[in-house]
């Protein structure tokens, strides 16, 4: 029976063996074969993440790979160090593996990919980046495990290799990632120049006794190393990739991508930020904190603009990622326990029902073959249950109360107006506007309102028609996983919220990833990490957060309802003020050209403007 | 965005990073700096380990766990690399037609071939004592294999190459690393943990658990990289009749909507 | 060592990296593209290499050398194995989805691809 | 070897390296670029036999040398051929 400690490498290398299994016995095993092993492989996984979550309570576990512990304080393995936050997030990305393998299993009904165990391998090598990459307490280690998820999820994108989109987007999120992933590295170099360390809290400590400040060594330092997070979490200008390869990539990889993949590079930033950067040595709170919030702000209005603007389901929902992104990161931003609890919370919630709005348009591509919001027009009649589950995710992204995305965006509002006070209007407009875009599909797709046209001439635009569908079989009746799926998500949306003490353990959680002392002494000095005393329990759904979940929520049915039905009724003036917020936005769109020398332009123009505002404000 | 806006911007970004860069290296320690902490406990921590090569024992004791991920890494690759390289349901695969060898050309094959095998298989064996190991004497290994390729032809290489079995290869020896981390469990120790005797320094079998790891990762990345090879040489001689083979293209696509 | 051979390694490290995203930036050919992620990697190798460097030192392999000699850093050495491997199994899982884009789009030239903007 | 020598090496591989980059950059053509990144790898490989670092010269002679060269010039004849048959 395996101790606590050694539960976190135990969870990278369960799903390590599990791919293996899979891709060899997938030469042998039937189709069904494949998909119970993978699938109980997952829910094991599950069930040892859950452990350690258990386990961990309101501490760290600390886990020194092949026994290297530190003499003296010092020591020559790799550690891995999980905390709530941690192990919250890779029980998150576990659930999440779970939930696209049950869907795969009725989704891809004809085996692709040489053999069937070949797509439940790659799900379960992306799981064991994701929790190695989640848990790792080792700057190098998480290149690594970064780079495990980066090359699986390129090729889950480009899956389908008949349809030639995947393959453009799968190859931008390639070059894009990767590159990324080298600058971090020359990043990890320059940090190990000034230290001659590895690890987060050894880097950390090492800064803090050098007595050197933020110099430019440190600045050039902090923003190569989060260059990587920040690509994969998608903040304008880093963000080109997300739309062109979540737009295309299967269903249920999709649901992997922005519901928990995305969300890791916050997690990132976060992680080495508090660990390395946040001591007297690093970078002083006033330099990250503009800097940071200057991104959010700008990734979650883009996101939110350009959503509005998409005819493609599914792209249209990536877009509604970007600018969530850009909300957890506004909250991540502020650097305060509370609203990162908050923000965690809304991760949480956000994935469940990002999750399940991915899965419920897959069924739209099994059952039409498009996704395109105006070519399906009334078409989704014959489905009704899946448009009311759409419509349900719809209002969960708005955050209405009681969904957990609701409580999440209370908690994180309550605690950012502490410092910006208008960014609680920022949160309430961008999930309003995301959800109303959301809406409006529904109303369009299942309701037949309004009219089928839809967009102008000579937009720059991605059409969701002509895909090549994802499954190929004979008319079949739908699957009930395929619909049940993403009710069990948009339950888990809901749990988070509704069942008491999540805010509390995540507000807690938070408490312990802030304190980054006892981070550092928990990971070189074992024993004498002084646990977190526990702060004023969090307003469980205060009277605020109800309010600005309601308020967003009737915005977003406003905003649908205009889009879909004043069209016809308005007056000329109103007509001709839209079609000039339309051209005002057109170059924003033209920007997203898909081609990869733009995307790589502008992540040096990101990189350099980091570098100059971090540097200016230091 | 025209191209010009393209190369002013970032040409403008680029010279911020420049200058940040050249900021950056004033800070860093001169070259050749005499200060390695890590370095040093590092080579301390490999001879306390019976292991002659520091950088094998960093690779495959001490960061073991990073080398388990890269090697996750070359399997995941080689597993996507053949799921994007399959044949399509539009395309059908074409017997390439037996090519025309110089003698000459077949006599430098066939003698170059084994002494590459030898020399790969030399390289990983030693991997513990001296330059070199299992990634290093798998690549070797693998594209010393191909030589058969230019000695003879593809039907030849096709041969000597039992993909299935390779594939198998591959997948056992990455299991193979993930599991031996287990051995540490079971003997009490943490995951990965080096628990094995440790035998003499400088003889083959030093180093305890190292010398077995680098077999597996020597294993894995030989028979990985064939099979990495393998799915490109076969695009390239063998698989055809897809749409961008025959003519017609399917890229610009009507409007669904 | 001081001097110009101070700097000049990070100072070729820097520049290969900018030279390597120059070519990404400006290529017109997708295969070209994957080759210049290659280079703008090897920009990493140098930096690594070149901070674990010790002047005077000689390789951290103990077979033919007494114990007690200085030597450079192998941790760098160690990681920029690792790094090689994965530089590899990226580039050519990126060259596989080059070779099915030329098969379903009918190009390499990175303009012609139209399908995905807006 | 004395400090002098080495110090020599380094900084004429050094140079060497940067401009073999620079080659693999500009070297547009696919299959010149695969030459030019064999190129630039013997540069590396030799630049990190200088730095004393055996192991990763010989890791880098395979890969850069041979491998990721070998898989360009591959997909450069999938992709040529292709070609042809438009025509």
């Amino acid at each position: 029976m395996p101790s606590t400690v050694d539960l976190p490498p135990l969870a990278v290398a369960v799903p390590l063996f599990g791919a293996v299994v899979l891709a060899v016995a997938g030469r042998w095993l039937p189709r069904l074969g494949c998909d119970v092993l993978a699938g109980l492989w997952a829910a094991a996984d599950v069930a040892l993440l859950a452990w350690l979550w258990g386990a961990t309570g309101d501490g760290r576990t600390v886990s020194w790979v092949g026994g290297w512990v530190p003499r003296a304080g010092h020591s020559v393995g790799v550690v891995l160090v999980a905390d709530r936050i941690g192990s919250g997030i890779a029980l998150l990305a576990a659930l999440m593996v779970l939930a696209a393998v049950g869907y795969a299993w009725r989704y891809f009904e004809e085996p692709s990919g040489g053999h069937a165990g070949v797509f439940p391998a790659l799900l379960l090598l992306f799981e064991a980046g994701m929790v190695g990459f989640a848990l790792t307490g080792d700057l190098f280690d998480a290149f690594v495990f970064f780079e495990l998820m980066g090359v699986v999820a390129y090729a889950l994108t480009g899956y389908r290799i008949e349809d030639p989109r995947p393959l453009h987007g799968a190859l931008a999120f390639g070059v894009l990632n990767s590159l990324a992933a080298y600058v971090t590295l020359l990043g990890i170099g320059l940090l190990y120049a000034r230290t001659g360390e590895l690890g987060f809290a050894q880097i950390g400590a090492a800064l803090d006794a050098s007595g050197k400040g933020a110099d430019a060594l440190v600045v050039c330092a902090f923003v190569f190393v989060l260059a990587g997070p920040l690509v994969k979490a998608a903040l304008v200008p880093f963000h080109f990739w997300l739309p062109d390869a979540h737009a295309v990539a299967p269903s249920p990889v999709c649901m992997l991508l922005s519901g928990v993949m995305v969300e890791l590079g916050v997690y990132g930033v976060a992680r080495i930020y508090w660990t390395v950067f946040a001591g007297p040595g690093g970078i002083p709170a006033d330099a990250v904190r503009p800097s940071l919030l200057a991104l959010a702000v700008l990734t979650s209005l883009v996101g939110a603009v350009m959503c509005w603007q998409q005819r493609h389901i599914k792209r249209l929902l990536a877009f509604s990622t970007v600018a969530h992104v850009g909300l957890f990161t506004a909250g991540v931003a502020v650097l305060e326990p509370a609203a990162l609890g908050g923000t965690a919370v809304y991760v949480a919630a956000h994935a469940g029902a990002k999750g399940a709005l991915f899965a419920l348009t897959g069924v739209l591509l099994d059952r039409f073959g498009s996704v395109d919001e105006a070519g399906l027009h009334g078409r989704g009649r014959e489905l009704p249950v899946v448009g009311a589950l759409f419509t349900v995710g719809a209002v969960a992204l708005a955050g209405l109360p009681p969904f957990g995305t609701g409580l999440g965006k209370g908690l994180a509002e309550e605690s950012a107006k502490s410092y910006a006070p208008w960014l609680p209007w920022l949160f309430t407009l961008v999930s309003a506007v995301t959800a109303a875009a959301v809406l409006r599909v529904a109303l369009r797709v299942w309701w037949g309102a309004g009219s089928a046209s839809h967009g102008h001439a000579g937009d720059p635009e991605t059409s969701g028609g002509g895909e090549e569908p994802e499954v190929r079989a004979p008319r079949r009746t739908l699957p009930v996983v395929l619909v049940a799926v993403p009710a069990l998500l948009l339950a888990g949306c809901l749990a988070v919220g509704v069942v008491p003490g999540v805010a509390e353990a995540f507000d807690q959680a938070a408490r312990v990833f802030c304190d980054r002392p006892g981070y550092v002494a928990a990971a070189l000095d074992p024993g004498t990490a002084p646990p977190v005393p526990p702060g004023p329990a969090p307003d469980w759904w205060s009277a605020g957060a109800v309010l600005s979940g309601l308020l967003s929520t009737a915005l977003a049915v406003a905003g649908a309802a205009v889009a879909v039905w004043a069209p016809g009724r308005v007056s000329a003036r109103a007509r001709a003020a839209a079609r000039r917020c339309h051209l005002a936005v057109r170059p924003l769109r033209g920007l997203h050209t898909g081609l990869i020398g733009d995307y790589v332009a502008w992540l040096t123009v990101g990189l350099a403007g980091l570098l100059v505002a971090v540097g200016a404000l230091r | 965005m025209t191209k010009a806006w393209r190369l002013g911007l970032f040409g403008v970004a680029a010279a911020v990073l420049a200058g940040w860069w050249a900021a950056a290296c004033v800070g860093l320690p001169g070259f050749g700096g005499q200060v390695h902490p890590y370095g040093e406990r590092a080579v301390g921590a490999s001879l306390e380990r019976h292991t002659a090569n520091v950088i094998a024992s960093v690779n495959f004791d001490q960061r073991a766990f990073d080398t388990l991920g890269e090697e996750s890494i070359l399997f995941a690759s080689v597993l996507g690399a053949t799921m994007l390289l399959r044949v399509a349901r539009d395309e059908r695969r074409q017997r390439p037609l037996a090519a025309r060898v110089m003698p000459s050309t077949r006599l430098f094959g066939a003698v170059l071939l084994p002494v590459t095998l030898l020399t790969g298989a030399y390289v990983v064996a030693h991997g513990q004592l001296s330059p070199g190991g299992g990634f290093q004497g798998g690549v070797v290994l693998a594209t010393g294999l191909h030589l058969a390729y230019i000695a003879a032809d593809y039907r030849v290489l096709e041969r000597v190459r039992p993909l299935t079995v390779l594939d198998v290869a591959d997948a056992a020896a990455a299991a193979a690393f993930t599991v031996l981390g287990l051995v540490g469990l079971v003997a009490g120790a943490s995951y990965l943990s080096n628990t094995l005797p440790l035998g003499t320094f400088g003889e083959l079998a030093s180093g305890g658990l190292v010398p077995i790891i680098n077999a597996a990762v020597g294993i894995e990345v030989a028979s990985g990289v064939i099979v990495l090879l393998a799915r490109f040489l076969d695009q390239a001689v063998e698989v055809g009749g897809g749409p961008g083979d025959g003519g017609s293209r399917t890229a610009g696509k009507e409007d669904g909507g | 060592m001081s001097g110009v051979m101070g700097w000049l390694p990070y100072a070729v490290a820097g520049w290969i990296l900018l030279v390597g995203l120059y070519g990404l930036a400006t290529s017109r050919n997708l295969v070209h593209t994957v080759g210049c992620l290659a280079v703008a990697q090897s920009s990493t190798y140098v930096l690594l290499l070149a901070v674990g460097y010790r002047s005077g030192g000689t390789a951290p392999v103990y077979s033919d050398a007494e114990p007690g000699t200085p030597v450079v850093d192998p941790v760098v050495q160690a990681l920029v194995l690792t790094d090689i491997v994965v530089g590899a199994t990226v580039t050519a899982l990126l060259l596989a989805l080059v070779i099915q884009i030329r098969k379903r789009h009918g190009t390499v030239d990175p303009e012609r691809l139209t399908e995905l903007k807006g | 070897m004395n400090n002098t020598a080495a110090t020599v090496l380094v900084t004429i591989a050094l140079l060497v390296t940067a401009v073999a980059a620079t080659g693999a950059v500009l070297a547009r053509e696919p299959a010149r670029q695969a030459a030019a990144l064999a190129v630039s790898g013997l540069a590396l490989a030799f630049l990190f036999a200088v730095l004393q670092a055996p192991d990763v010269a010989l890791s880098e002679l395979a890969v850069g040398t041979a491998v990721t060269p070998l898989l360009i010039l591959l997909t450069v004849r999938k992709v040529r051929r292709g070609r042809e048959r438009d025509r």
